[in-house]
């Protein structure tokens, strides 16, 4: 009898993401049909706090055995060193801050989405093999934004037209496109997660300014492409996966998922359900009370991705592929397709700093 | 006896019983749900007297408990990390000893409370709300952005911090710790409540010309008032960045601020237990909702609204009658 | 003659183009009942305001107690023994009536800053207080919470809070408002003893107490002096029949 | 930073401060003139955006959104004024603080219930979109240029409303002594609904019109709610002029805030930390200015009471 | 047949009670004095008729029943109030706090003013910075706007100057004689009552004590009534 607990949104504004991890996690989940396995899943209304509560309330009165699901860095960070250093291993489903694929990087810690930098990364060399010669980028001033910035500085390397930090939560953004227009940029790279890149290209489109778009997936992603509408048409934005990878585990995943949800997946979807069939593939290995033992099957990724090749580098953060999609329109729907390869088997750029070598 | 005091004894024997029986059935995540509304309490424990009595709506509170959780926050990681806060003009080194953050939480945020004090003491009415608010923006927004004890991400404590002969990470022990300080800040309210002091604040809320007119100070007294407040907050602020091991910028939000607001109010303003029943009242909701369904809010929502509505001085109001005690 | 207790120099204050006071210099002696009276909106309660320190003068001087107190708060000015009554009850109305008058004791001892013990246990302050009580005929309601009192038992009580403040001098803004016949007698010969405690400044529209009670009366019109003197000095300027008295007289 | 370029920032923060007093002129009317602190009021926002969303989404008429809009927030504002305002209007201001953060729950988990989790789609009708050249050849994107429009007619029709009919005056006599207005004849009662419903429609109107160059979603009313006040009580309660000039201000200085500072602190530190602490400081500035307005005139620009 | 007509009325704050059967009648164009020692409740009796307060009993007035009536109902059937205390609409200017009581009839803006000119030097101002006795003239004229049938007056003279309470006292004759209003006055001074007054009824605890015309009122009843 394993115990996972999976702490993810559910409620409030940014619900949307944690329902899709937990749909993903669950979906691999039921078709394992294994009656052993017990999951029990809460609502952190996105809260730091009620996070940590939740999880002290899996350790201390569920007595689960794995950690996951948490969306968002804020309550990763609080969460995940405290729960690492009670022994229980935390598997990632998409937040993966700088400290913990780092200095802060820890045995019992798995990341399967990615490093936080990664899809920046992906935009900044898609940047550099373009050609661009003078791309204005922003982001939102906090943390991931920061990390988003100089991610996509590490692989794009030259000149920049600018350089902007908007506040988090902004919503008119006349102000930022009216210093593109006069700042001589020939593309634009941001990162505005949720709301705030919806509000942003919108207004965008609409102000006559015609450069190239980049991002990373995350304002690109199956939900919020609806409501971006024609505006997100012809952006570019990196992504570790897209519907149409081209493998038997994604085909099965994507079909799966529209059974039986009845909507297309998307890229916290996905994370949740390789996040779920990674830790199906240990449990068959080894019990999560041989630590050892199951760490060990864990670090062999022994199961089939949706994104197809996957290993763990040392920091147990993935090594992949990832791509630069493009948003097109499918009949009615908007929705990304693979034009290019950014990087090849990228790892994270922290794997120096963490001591498990 | 009057009914209010009563029900005072009863939820004062809950704090008490409620725990000891989680600790006889091991049940340790009640005894966390259970401190974290003690701390909550003792938050509001500390607004009630800037809001109860000295009639000052404050909706930056979070400022102070974000300050306390800080100071807390701050001091244990430099002390995690091994290296000083400052080494000029003398150095200054952390620590991860729990009286200590308590003193520097309770004089960082008393410290706040006087200058925000000194300037939003200036206005009042709904503008003090409003000019309360925008300090503790101006707070979040900095801590946001902040790099140096990690922005939004916060900061991470790995190991609770010590008090001298107890084991704080035995979640009794410092349920134990929490439960003295609420005691210890009910005991003063009462006492402050009744107190010239009181007296004073009190008039100066309801008649200000009039308490001039007598020689007092409104804003002096309400100064003080906010002091005291601050500083109960602050403390409980570095407990609840002790309970979650974790301290960040959330803890200084509007939003924050609002929910200790939101536990003066259900349980009844100027009430002395008010706080307490408010505090645990929420926790309990939002602990028992959360399993009912996706959108548990929705519920919460409507029972808030059955207390206001029908619950004229919040649940101690509507349990022991309209007219306050004492 | 008496000593000079409270004076004002030629006091101004103005609102936009209306000179509420213009020039106004008055004084009260020791032992002496002075009293204010003139049309509605002559200025009064501006003059009051100004005593007080509610109201910073445009120009000119308030002098207490042999000091010039122009740039003392209000405050100051009532710890150094400056009491008033508000024309309309300024009351701490959800309290009882005796923690209305601990209020005055409190804050004529100076001691506020306690943050334990029972202001109502705190012996000094109580007898103050109910003394305060009794001289207004108020004791048997020091139970009942003020919002719960008419309005001329309220008038009696912003009288009484005053007393508790043992003051150098009274200024009193009509005190005998909203008070039955019954119970101005009453204040009426309460004040007439009160005179040799402490002078009163009293402004008054009751001609009745006026007449029986004032020493001096200065009659303000649009903001001037226009008259001061005996009673029957005034009751017999035509200038003040006109303005003020009409048949009253 | 060019002069033309400046001039544009500017007109951008003016922008700005009108689509902020689009979004505060229902709350200055709750507010300002009820006394009502009303902090469902972003939801009723959320209500109109969403409302349009639906409509436009079956429709395709932008119009026929609007429309939703406004009867889809006057009417939630007219049943929540009926079945719990009414009840809070003699209690004190705590109370209807608790009871309308209990509405904002209901209301944005409900919206998520019946909508789901996902940002909707609304977009600006053909028309309007796209960009027409101001003097100095400044492209300017044309629905802005209408917002501007209407936040100065509602700006206008508010005041007058305000200032200058007997409904204005008789809510503002309600608002100082609500059974005195009563005794008088006047059943208070139902202009507060009205007035209410009004102050809804018209935060739905706005959301429904900024919504369409914003994102549609659950808690988009909050930042919303926080800016409102804040221009509000800048201007001072109860003024609609003030709400204006409040408006502006505060669009001025987040605009320029943002623009601006970034450049001052490049004079002494790299690019990218210029950028990143200007913005910090930018993020606190309405705020400061807020703070620094009460300060000094601690009821607002133009407020009249204490 | 009384305009006004209140049988055994009783009325309690809370839990206290403070009127315990009030009778009271006042005909078409007559005017009553309404007397009684401060707290024996004749603001009290005065809000139960205009529905301020709730009251058990019988309350009628020009043959409808007041005791159904929401404030504002009542007031429309013609009971204008000049409340105790004032109560002007602070924020509003003189101007304003009369517009908003205007209900058709006799009484406009212009008449108002005739008859309080200072109201109109002072059009413009707030009511809150207005003199005590400005504020006591507004109220009248306000309730006035509302051309009531029954103007109820509860301390209306309170704060005013003798000069000005002649006026009132006089306006409050010309009233009566020529339009017929009738009133319901509360004042302390029963000199002045007793020339505008046709008849008194005096209050005790919450109880009628005395009624009568005012000849009848002897100093023996005053003494022990009135206290003077
Ligand atoms: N804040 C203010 N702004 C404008 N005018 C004011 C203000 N305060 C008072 N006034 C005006 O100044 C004049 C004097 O007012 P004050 O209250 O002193 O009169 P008063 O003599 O006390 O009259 P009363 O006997 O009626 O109380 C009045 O006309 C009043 O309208
Ligand atoms: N709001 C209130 N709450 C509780 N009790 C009240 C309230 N108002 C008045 N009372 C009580 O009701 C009684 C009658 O008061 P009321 O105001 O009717 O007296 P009144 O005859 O008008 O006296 P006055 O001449 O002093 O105005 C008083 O004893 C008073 O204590
Ligand atoms: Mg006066
Ligand atoms: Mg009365």
């Amino acid at each position: 009898e394993v115990k996972i607990g999976m702490i993810t949104t559910l409620s409030g504004g940014g619900a949307s993401l944690g329902v899709d991890t937990r749909d993903g996690f669950m979906l691999a989940m039921e078709a394992a049909g294994r009656d052993d396995v017990e999951i029990i899943i809460e609502d952190d209304q996105r809260k730091p706090d009620v996070a940590v509560q939740l999880a002290d309330k899996m350790i201390q009165s569920d007595k689960v055995d794995i950690l996951t699901g948490i969306v968002w860095s804020n309550l990763a960070m609080a969460v995940v060193p405290a729960a690492t250093a009670q022994g229980k291993f935390y598997l990632s489903t998409n937040a993966a801050p700088a400290q913990l694929a780092g200095r802060g990087c820890d045995p019992n810690y798995f990341s399967v989405s990615y490093q936080n930098d990664n899809l920046h990364e992906a935009a900044g060399a898609f940047a550099k093999s373009e050609g661009y010669q003078k791309p204005f980028i922003m982001a939102p001033n906090y943390p991931a934004g920061k990390d988003s910035l100089n991610g996509f500085k590490r692989f794009y390397g030259g000149e920049l037209a600018g350089e902007v930090y908007t506040q988090l939560g902004q919503t008119d953004y006349a102000a930022e496109i009216a210093q593109i227009r006069a700042s001589g940029a020939d593309s634009i790279f941001f990162f505005l997660p949720g709301g705030m890149g919806i509000s942003f290209l919108k207004q965008y489109a609409d102000s006559g300014v015609e450069l190239p778009v980049m991002g990373p997936a995350f304002s690109f992603d199956q939900g919020i492409l609806q409501a971006v509408g024609e505006a997100a048409l012809g952006v570019k934005n990196g992504s570790n996966w897209s519907k149409d990878i081209d493998n038997a585990a994604n085909a099965a995943f994507v079909e799966g998922f529209q059974e039986k949800y009845d909507r297309l997946p998307s890229l916290y979807a996905a994370y949740g359900y390789d996040t779920a069939n990674l830790l199906l593939s240990a449990l068959d290995k080894a019990e999560p009370s041989e630590a050892e033992a199951f760490r060990a099957a864990l670090k062999e990724a022994d199961f089939d991705s949706v994104r197809g090749d996957f290993a763990f580098d040392t920091n147990q953060h993935p090594i992949q592929d990832i791509y630069i999609r493009e948003v097109i329109k499918e009949g009615d729907v908007y929705t990304n397709k693979i034009v290019a390869t950014a990087l090849e088997d990228r790892s994270s750029a922290y794997v120096d700093e963490c001591s498990m070598n | 006896m009057s009914r209010e005091r009563i029900l005072n004894a009863a939820l004062l024997a809950a704090l008490v019983l409620v725990p000891a029986w989680a600790v006889w059935a091991d049940e340790p995540f009640t005894i966390t749900l259970a401190t974290r509304a003690v701390i909550f309490a003792l938050a509001a424990v500390g607004l009630n007297i800037a809001l109860g009595i000295g009639g000052l709506v404050s909706l930056g509170h979070a400022v102070f408990f974000g300050i306390g959780g800080y100071a807390m926050g701050i001091l244990a990681s430099h002390a995690q990390s091994y290296t000083p806060l400052t080494e000029w003009p003398f150095v200054i080194e952390g620590t991860k000893s729990m009286p200590v953050i308590w003193l520097v939480a309770v004089a960082a945020s008393s410290l706040a409370a006087l200058l925000i004090g000194l300037l939003a003491l200036r206005t009042s009415g709904v503008y003090f709300i409003m000019i309360t608010l925008a300090f503790g923006q101006m707070m979040y927004f900095f801590a946001i952005s902040w790099p140096a004890y990690g922005g939004e991400d916060g900061l991470s404590i790995y190991v609770r911090n010590g008090f001298p002969g107890l084991n704080t990470l035995v979640p009794i022990q410092f349920y134990g710790i929490c439960l003295a300080w609420l005691c210890a800040a009910l005991l003063f309210s009462a006492r402050l409540m009744r107190s010239p002091f009181g007296l004073a604040l009190n008039a100066a809320r309801q008649v200000p010309e009039r308490a001039r007119a007598v020689g007092l100070d409104p804003t002096r007294l309400q100064l003080v008032a906010l002091v005291i407040s601050g500083a109960i907050t602050g403390l409980a602020g570095a407990l609840f960045a002790d309970l979650n091991r974790f301290v960040s910028p959330t803890m200084l939000s509007w939003q924050m601020s609002g929910e200790i607001m939101v536990f003066v109010i259900i349980g009844g303003v100027a009430r002395l237990f008010g706080p307490v029943a408010g505090a645990g009242f929420y926790v309990l909701l939002e602990h028992l909702l959360g399993g009912v369904s996706d959108y548990w809010q929705i519920f919460l929502g409507l029972f808030l609204l059955v207390v206001v509505l029908f619950g004229r001085g919040g649940l101690i109001g509507m349990l022991a009658g309209r007219r306050r005690d004492g | 003659m008496a000593e000079t207790v409270l004076a004002t120099h030629d006091l101004r204050k103005s609102f936009g183009a209306l000179a509420a006071t213009d020039g106004v210099s008055i004084d009260l002696r020791a032992g002496e009942i002075h009293a204010i009276i003139g049309p509605n909106g002559a200025g009064k309660s501006t003059l009051i305001a100004q005593i007080c320190g509610a109201l910073r003068p445009d120009a000119g001087r308030v002098a207490f107690l042999g000091q010039d107190v122009t740039g003392l708060s209000t405050q100051a000015r009532a710890r150094m023994g400056l009491a008033r009554t508000f024309q309309t009850s300024a009351l701490a109305m959800e309290d009882t009536v005796l923690q209305n008058v601990l209020l005055g004791a409190l804050g004529a001892s100076g001691r506020p800053w306690q943050f334990f013990g029972r202001a109502s246990r705190d012996g000094a302050l109580r007898d103050r207080a109910e003394a305060a009580l009794e001289a207004v005929d108020l004791a048997e309601l020091s139970e009942l919470r003020t919002a719960e009192l008419s309005h001329g038992q309220r008038r009696q009580l912003e009288v009484a809070v005053a007393l508790t403040l043992a003051p150098r001098a009274f200024v009193m803004d009509e005190p005998m408002a909203g008070l039955g016949q019954e119970g101005s007698k009453r204040l009426t010969g309460f004040l007439d003893g009160l005179r040799a405690q402490a002078p009163i400044l009293l402004v008054e529209h009751d001609m009745d107490a006026v007449f029986a009670l004032a020493d001096r009366i200065s009659v303000l019109v649009y903001g001037r002096v226009i008259a001061t003197g005996t009673v029957d000095e005034i009751r017999r300027d035509p200038r003040v029949r006109e303005a003020y008295l009409g048949d009253a007289a | 930073m060019s002069a033309l370029l400046l001039a544009e920032q500017v007109l951008n923060g003016l922008q700005s401060g009108v689509m902020l007093f689009l979004m505060a002129a229902g709350l200055t009317l709750i507010f300002g003139v009820m006394g009502l602190i009303n902090l469902a009021h972003g939801s009723l926002y959320m209500v109109g955006a969403f409302a349009a969303a639906t409509v436009a989404g079956l429709t395709g008429s932008f119009l026929l959104a609007l429309v939703a809009a406004l009867a889809a927030a006057a009417g939630a504002g007219a049943l929540v004024e009926l079945f719990v305002i009414r009840r809070l209007y003699a209690r004190d201001h705590l109370d209807q603080v608790l009871a309308t953060f209990a509405l904002i729950l209901i209301f944005s988990e409900g919206t998520r219930w019946a909508f789901g989790s996902f940002p909707l789609y609304l977009d600006i009708p053909e028309v309007l979109s796209g960009t027409v050249t101001l003097p100095g050849g400044i492209p300017y994107p044309a629905y802005r240029l209408l917002l501007i429009v209407l936040g100065l007619a509602v700006a206008a029709g508010l005041w007058w409303l305000n200032a200058r009919t007997r409904l204005g005056i008789r809510i503002r006599a309600g608002e100082n002594d609500r059974e005195m207005i009563a005794a008088l004849g006047v059943d208070i009662s139902k202009l507060y609904t009205l007035v209410f419903a009004l102050g809804a429609g018209l935060a739905g109107l706005a959301g429904a019109l900024v919504g369409a160059i914003q994102s549609v979603q659950v808690g988009m009313g909050e930042p919303v709610l926080i800016l409102a006040f804040v221009v509000i009580v800048i201007g001072g309660i109860g003024s609609i002029k003030g709400a204006l000039i409040g408006a502006l201000l505060v669009g001025l200085t987040d605009t320029l805030g943002g623009v601006l500072l970034p450049e001052l602190f490049k004079l002494v530190t790299d690019p990218a930390s210029a950028a990143s602490i200007g913005s910090a400081f930018a993020s606190m500035a309405i705020y400061i200015l807020m703070a620094g307005v009460l300060i000094w005139r601690p009821t607002g620009l133009f407020g009249a009471r204490a | 047949m009384s305009l006004l007509s209140l049988h055994r009325v009783t009325a309690s704050y809370g839990a206290s009670q403070a009127l315990f059967g009030v009778d009271l009648q006042v005909a078409p164009g007559e005017a009553v004095a309404f007397m009684g020692r401060n707290g024996m409740g004749k603001s009290t009796t005065v809000r139960c008729i205009c529905r301020m307060l709730p009251a058990q009993g019988t309350l009628v007035f020009d043959g409808h029943d007041l005791s159904r009536l929401p404030s504002h109902r009542a007031a429309r059937l013609g009971i204008g109030l000049v409340p105790e205390g004032r109560r002007c609409f602070r924020d509003l200017t003189v101007a304003e706090n009369l517009v908003a009581s205007a209900r058709k009839g006799h009484w406009d803006q212009p008449r108002v003013e005739t008859l309080f000119p200072r109201l109109a030097e002072r059009r413009r101002q707030r009511a809150a910075s207005l003199s005590g006795g400005e504020q006591q003239m507004l109220a009248i004229g306000r309730a006035l706007m509302t051309n009531p049938r029954l103007l109820i007056l509860d301390e209306a003279t309170e704060g005013l100057a003798p000069t000005v309470r002649q006026e009132i006292w006089a306006a409050i004759a010309r009233l009566k004689s020529e339009t017929g209003m009738a009133m319901l006055v509360i004042d302390k001074s029963l000199k002045e009552l007793r020339g505008a007054c046709d008849r008194a009824v005096i209050l005790e605890r919450g109880r009628n004590v005395w009624q009568g015309p005012f000849e009848a009122l002897t100093p023996e009843v005053s003494g022990q009534y009135l206290g003077v």
